[in-house]
């Protein structure tokens, strides 16, 4: 069926001229094909940014090394940082979502296709934008330089007193390009989930997936904008000579981290609620039961996104605020651990009794689990405030959040990888390369981060391009070190994996892991108008309605 | 190993979703609010902390007049958006151009204000924290209504050559929205600005 | 799932091989790390001398002593919650785990549970209420601590990086290298720091006193220590403030009250006219170090840079980059960028016979 | 999406074309003019020009593309006989519930009130007995709830002995505070988790429970409330957590257990969808 269909496509493909197929993909309006750009995209940028984090820990691997200088190490760690961030992470996530969201809930296309490409090539250009600054920065010697600020930019480090040149300047204007697309794409999320469901999918019938790209697109909307805003005030103070962040003339620094954390924090719940969408989709079906406490996982989520926009002055423990302002951020910030041990609870409840199939996009999402686990007890060590006096600033705290992103976040991420690299491609990803990469992976990982704690605890703070011997951070900076190398040649396996089995994959098929979402019903890849007719479902799970007639969902639901 | 083919059911409930146009508008809003936010947020936290004068007292007068036209404008395109709902196309063009002429009137009284601050007060955004707030906080909001002027032209021009129909009153409505939201904006900035912060 | 057949046998064989399989791949982790582990404790030959660590694990301070027991109950209770839902986790994987033998039904759908989803709704916020209530207490304990009588103070001022501390009653300044009495229980000096900065953000941590504060530029911030140990503690700027944060090193000093009153009053004394460096001090005076520098007693004000009257006084030059010896002190002003790349001070551009002078002159500056 | 266009999805069904919006450039170009014109500002005035020309441009075609009507593309759709089956036809049940295919367990339980009605009780006898031996041993009933108020309260940790006798305002509010938040969460516990416990619940809810807790707070109530840790009498400290465990646990355990509602939807309940769009509920009871 399907796979013949996939076939001939790819020949009707690959016949037609090249320019013509890339001429498709530019004007191209479909979310499943913008959806790929996305992904790809971001996938060239971790690469990118990979390899500045490279740099970095070569330079790191003993004290004193001269690999580089202070000055480019500084540009490593910022552009190391605001790519990952912005232009991997997110625009991946965003990839998915555009690709999954209209398939998931049985829609054509997003509710705004057209503001749906315009969304994807704002993000593009602002990645391209950042990146141009290495070589058109005009820097204090004319050289190219890219930003040194840190990913966070703190004032008045962004003055021009102190950052001559324009290299602040590029990485706020790519933030600023690149956030109106983010606004862009999480206003399509939520129209598209609204207003484009197939019938019968009501609100308490849509996948999971759905309901937490919903939360997702809401705080995009609401974290994403006051990031904007304070860029155009930063724009102001640099060129117009304002002074929102110029603390000679009584402006305030401070004003700064509160506006950039009130984007910063919700921001790491953005990337991490997609993650808990994949996981929240893939232990289902890997474990062949219903998400345990669907209701409840949705308020769970709904509780995070409201939580996480008043935690972020949990980021500023060590700027002097008042016991009392202290206080309320610490109990914001270990309140949000409760709707978080919810959801994994009810992950280890879904696979608890059901029958678990160890393949590799599972694999992933219990590494997740794994380490969102310790993430999230750091993130409670990092949230008691006098332990963040301590923690805060030095390499703990760049192990916690590595442990979120990587460990959380890049996990799922290589999980829906896995799980729905079938239903873009049509070919199976290979399974013992799969293994190969989530094991060196693993090991990578873990000897990355989880020594890179002990420096922290002994006093090492993040930012640093070089250290002093002798206070006990060598062994553990080696260590680091090594891991860095294996979790780049699991990359290296992945990269080599998707493009193998693209040709040589084994034909996946319209359902190869006998899933029961609307995507499995199309084939693979779904066709332009991804369903032939409008699919109508009664439940959370369509697909199990029709794979068991005489015991379907919507009689329970 | 059973299949079943993959077909609608025949009873099917009526389904309806909300308006894609409303719903994204309305997250625009969203959006565009916590823009606003942020801006007032800076210019309460720096009222009365510039180091140097002018001081809102000195130099602010309210802007009574434009206030009054660009509220007043709500209620003009409301009646516009009735209208067209009623396929009444020649009360809406008039209606949306009063609507037109309130806004211009707002716009060109700011930036009657601006030149007269700039030029006989002698502030700029980079005179005081002051001007910087000022400035920015009403210059946005002044932006805003720029963009909303310009679609309401473009709209007009159509309007003229008589290619607005009725069924245009869903997009007439979900712009009307966002014209509110300016209003509603204009509001917030009006009391910190003129009242609060003088 | 245990029935008398051949082909269950089977799948008890292959699954055993499984097993087996799983076994050897966490056996080859396992292996793995302590080898790593080996070869780079190796590589590095003895550890470093414990007392240069930073650790906060062990304080010498109230403040850190007090942060160090909520970390014991915080890293409890987070080890208590790691260990159960580990255990969870690990059980679920491997006992629910699919097997060959597998009887191709569909487990039973269970959508959940109210009473197991309270509960674990609950418990959470317990340990929630306790984390929070014991943390509100040593916030308000440590930010909250009334100043006793004998408090010394102490203005601190970061700058690009570099340390300023001005001792405002005792009329001293130094920096880079703080100086505090120990203070012991009977009798109680503990120093109270004033945090400010005159450029970008900086952050002032020194882990086994105390938790880090910020500096920042336009607000004044507050920490206190009172060390009972004497000794030299180590810190550094743990705020990122521009080229050179790494080499913006921070040593506290804590003498005995017998010491300490002797360093002030060492602080105190101006410089002592030389002839033999005449030479150096005209260099000195007539070119722009005089600008940053300041040397009390003489036409030096500067401030941008550190204060230099009692420059010999320092085990350090350039914030802790480099030990204070005359070969450093030399290299230091005739290349910075040797020892500290992107620093603010400028190369001087003197020649040889200049350049030995200057250092004799600042060699004398005790 | 307006109830017009549901109705072309329906409309949709018997055709063989679908209509899907065409593709377009302006988008690709609206975003380079913008980032053009930004990126202008670091370089040169002329990349602002041709931004802005090419952003212009970008709105107007944009706009051309979907006034009056959006642009669309036919495309035909290559019917599939699209299938889908599993391997998997047959679905265990629960030992537990034989009859019921879809379960929330466990299936009876004490309704949430009992919880709270017994978090109440317990709280006060475990108060009565503290303030008991406040009276009895030291003399002053306010002493252990200056004693409670110590966990979050630093100005308490430097009240000297005859102070913590005293009536503190702020104490007893913070001390009342904490003593009821918990009690209720605990009786809410013991509710919820009763209920697992098959045999004696009472003994092990209203024993061994606090047994187990006082040792876990004796090993860090330093950490927790060193004022407390220095002033404790363990004794009366696990009299009053059995006060409160045996009387929770009775009061919860005589409330009568319910029979959870299987499976009604939690949205419904909650009043939470649009009306009408729960109408296939009807058939639910006819097999289809």
């Amino acid at each position: 069926m399907s796979s013949e269909s996939i076939a001939l496509g790819t020949v009707i493909e690959s016949a037609r001229p090249i320019g013509e197929r890339l001429h498709d993909w530019v004007v191209t309006v479909d979310h499943k094909k913008l959806g790929i750009l996305y992904i790809l995209y971001a996938l060239f940028f971790l690469v990118v940014a990979g390899i500045e984090a490279i740099i970095m820990r070569i330079q790191l691997i003993v004290p004193h090394n001269h690999f580089v200088s202070p000055q480019t190490f500084n540009r490593m760690m910022t552009m190391h940082g605001t790519t990952m961030i912005f232009f991997m992470v997110m625009p991946i996530l965003f990839g998915f979502g555009t690709y999954l969201i209209p398939l998931m809930i049985g829609a054509r296309d997003m509710a705004f296709p057209r503001l749906n490409a315009f969304s994807f090539w704002m993000t593009a250009f602002g990645g391209l934008l950042l990146y141009f600054s290495f070589i058109g920065g005009n820097g204090l010697y004319g050289a190219g330089t890219a930003p040194d600020v840190g990913w966070w930019a703190y004032a008045p480090l962004t003055s021009r007193a102190f950052s001559v040149g324009h290299s602040t300047d590029f990485w706020t204007l790519a933030l600023l390009v690149s956030g109106i697309g983010s606004i862009g794409a999480g206003v399509n999320f939520i129209a598209t989930i609204l207003c484009m469901r197939c019938p019968g999918m009501t609100l308490g019938k849509m996948p999971l997936l759905a309901w937490l790209n919903l939360v997702v697109g809401g705080m995009v909307i609401f974290c994403i904008s006051p990031l904007t805003a304070a860029q155009i005030m930063l724009c102001i103070d640099r060129y117009l000579g304002g002074h929102f962040f110029d603390t000679q003339a009584g402006g305030s620094a401070v004003l700064w981290m509160h506006f950039f954390w009130i984007f910063g924090h919700p921001e790491v719940y953005i990337l991490v609620v997609p993650a808990f969408a994949f996981v929240s989709e893939i232990v289902p079906v890997f474990s062949r039961k219903p998400i345990f406490g669907y209701p409840i996982m949705v308020a769970a989520t709904i509780a995070i996104g409201f939580i996480s926009f008043s935690v972020w002055a949990h980021h500023m423990f060590t700027v002097g605020m008042s016991a009392y302002g202290n206080s309320f951020f610490v109990f914001t910030t270990v309140a949000i651990a409760v709707p978080t041990g919810i959801k994994i609870f009810n992950w280890l409840g879904t696979m608890w009794g059901g029958k678990i199939l160890l393949r590799v996009p599972m694999l992933f999402c219990i590494g997740f689990l794994f380490q969102f686990l310790i993430a999230g007890l750091t993130g409670i060590m990092l949230g008691t405030a006098p332990f963040n006096w301590q923690l805060s600033g030095s390499y703990f705290v760049v192990a916690h959040f590595h442990y979120v992103i990587v460990g959380g976040i890049v996990f799922a991420l290589f999980g829906a990888f896995y799980y729905w690299y079938p239903k873009m491609s049509g070919r199976m990803c290979n399974e013992t390369l799969g293994k190969w990469h989530f094991w060196l992976f693993l090991i990578g990982f873990h000897l990355t981060f989880d020594f890179m704690h002990i420096p922290g605890i002994l006093g090492m703070p993040r930012r640093i391009y070089t250290y002093e011997p002798g206070r006990g951070w060598e062994l553990w900076n080696l260590i680091v070190t090594i891991g860095a190398f294996f979790q780049a040649a699991a990359i290296l396996v992945f990269v080599v994996n998707l493009l193998w089995s693209l040709r040589k994959g084994e034909p996946a098929g319209n359902d190869p892991w006998d899933a029961w979402t609307l995507e499995w019903s199309t084939s693979s890849p779904p066709p332009d108008y991804d369903f032939a007719t409008t699919p109508v479902v009664r439940s959370r799970r369509p697909l199990w309605d029709l794979k068991h007639p005489e015991d379907p969902d919507w009689k329970y639901e | 190993m059973s299949s079943a083919a993959y077909t609608r059911t025949t009873a099917e409930p009526e389904w309806v979703l909300p308006s894609r146009g409303r719903v994204g508008m309305f997250s625009l809003i969203g959006a565009e609010s916590a823009v606003f936010t942020i801006f007032v947020v800076a210019y309460i936290f720096y009222i009365g902390k510039s180091v140097a004068g002018p001081t809102p007292a000195d130099v602010l007068e309210l802007p009574i007049l434009s206030t009054i036209c660009l509220l007043s404008s709500s209620l003009t395109i409301h009646l516009a958006v009735r209208a067209l709902h009623q396929a009444k196309v020649g009360a809406f063009g008039l209606w949306w151009f009063v609507t037109m002429a309130l806004g211009t009137i707002f716009l060109v009284s700011t930036g009657r204000e601006w030149h007269h601050l700039i030029y006989d007060k002698g502030l700029t955004v980079s005179t005081n924290l002051f001007g910087t707030t000022y400035y920015s906080l009403v210059g946005l909001h002044a932006f805003h209504v720029t963009v909303g002027l310009l679609i309401i032209a473009l709209a007009m021009v159509f309007t003229l050559f008589r290619k607005v129909k009725p069924e245009h009153g869903e997009r007439a409505e979900v712009f009307s929205l966002y014209w509110h939201f300016v209003d509603v904006v204009w509001v917030i900035v009006f009391t910190v600005v003129y009242i609060i912060g003088r | 799932m245990r029935k008398a057949s051949t082909a269950d046998a089977d799948s008890e064989v292959r699954q055993a091989r499984q097993v087996r399989s799983l076994a050897r791949e966490v056996a080859a982790i396992a292996a793995l790390l302590p080898g790593v582990l080996l070869a780079a404790t190796l590589c590095f030959g003895a550890p470093a001398d414990p007392s240069q660590i930073p650790s906060i694990f062990r304080p010498q301070s109230t403040p850190a002593n007090s942060i160090l027991h909520l970390s014991l109950l915080v890293l409890a209770i987070t080890g208590a919650i790691f260990a159960v839902v580990f255990s969870l986790l690990a059980y679920s994987v491997r006992k629910f785990r699919q097997r060959d033998g597998d009887d191709g039904r569909e487990p039973a759908q269970v959508y959940g549970s109210n009473q197991v989803e309270l509960a674990w709704t609950v418990i959470p916020i317990l340990i929630v209420l306790v984390l929070f209530l014991a943390t509100a207490r040593v916030i308000h304990s440590i930010q909250d601590a009334p100043k006793p009588a004998g408090a010394i103070e102490v203005i601190a001022i970061g700058h690009q990086f570099w340390w300023e501390f001005r001792y405002p009653t005792l009329g001293v300044v130094t920096a880079n290298e703080l100086h505090v009495p120990a203070s012991n229980p009977a009798n109680s000096t503990p120093t109270f720091l004033t945090l400010l900065s005159a450029d970008t953000d900086h952050s002032f941590w020194v882990p086994q006193l105390a938790g880090k504060t910020d500096l920042i530029p336009n607000r004044s911030n507050h920490i206190w220590i009172d060390p009972q140990e004497t000794g030299v503690y180590l810190g550094q700027c743990a705020q990122y403030c521009g080229t050179q944060h790494a080499k913006m090193l921070l040593r506290v000093y804590v003498d005995s009250p017998q010491q300490f009153d002797e360093w002030v009053r060492e602080q105190k004394r101006l410089w002592v006219s030389n002839d033999t460096v005449a030479e150096g001090r005209r260099i000195f005076e007539t070119t722009a170090c005089v600008n940053c520098h300041a040397v009390a007693g003489t036409v030096a004000d500067g401030r941008f840079g550190p204060d230099l009257t009692h420059l010999m006084s320092r085990d350090t030059i350039a914030a802790g980059a480099a030990p204070n010896t005359r070969e450093n002190l030399r290299a230091w002003i005739e290349q910075p960028d040797s020892i500290k790349p992107g620093s603010l001070m400028p190369a001087m551009q003197l020649n040889e016979k200049d350049l030995e002078a200057l250092t004799d002159y600042l060699e004398t500056l005790r | 999406m307006s109830s017009a266009e549901s109705r072309s999805h329906k409309s949709e069904a018997t055709r063989s074309t679908i209509h899907l919006p065409a593709p377009t450039a302006w988008p690709i170009v609206l975003a380079f003019g913008i980032t053009l014109l930004l990126a202008g500002l670091v370089t040169t005035t002329a990349v602002s020009l041709l931004g802005a020309i090419l952003a212009v441009a970008g709105l107007v075609g944009w706009f051309r593309d979907v006034l009056p009507q959006e642009q669309e593309e036919t495309i035909e759709v290559r019917v599939e006989a699209t299938v889908v089956s599993t391997s998997r036809r047959e679905v265990a049940r629960l030992p537990v519930a034989p009859d019921l295919p879809r379960a929330l367990l466990p299936l009876e339980t004490y309704p949430v009130s009992a919880g709270i009605k017994g978090g109440l009780a317990g709280s006060v006898a475990m108060a009565v007995l503290a303030c008991l031996y406040g009276v009895l041993k030291e003399g002053s009933i306010w002493y252990p709830i200056n004693l409670l108020a110590a966990t979050v309260y630093t100005q308490s940790v430097h009240l000297s002995i005859a102070s913590l006798k005293a009536f503190h305002l702020d104490s007893f509010l913070l001390a009342t505070g904490i003593h009821l938040l918990t009690s209720l969460l605990v009786g809410l516990l013991y509710g919820a988790m009763l209920p697992m416990i098959p045999h004696r619940p009472i003994i092990l809810g209203g024993l061994v429970a606090p047994i187990l807790w006082t040792g876990l707070l004796h090993s860090f109530l330093e950490l927790l409330n060193p004022l407390l840790n220095q002033l404790i009498s363990w004794p009366w400290f696990v009299a009053s957590q059995f006060a409160f465990g045996i009387v929770a646990g009775l009061v919860v355990v005589r409330q009568e257990q319910v029979r959870i509602r299987q499976l009604v939807p939690f949205l419904m309940r909650a009043g939470f969808e649009a009306p009408g769009l729960m109408k296939e509920r009807a058939d639910k009871d006819e097999p289809r």
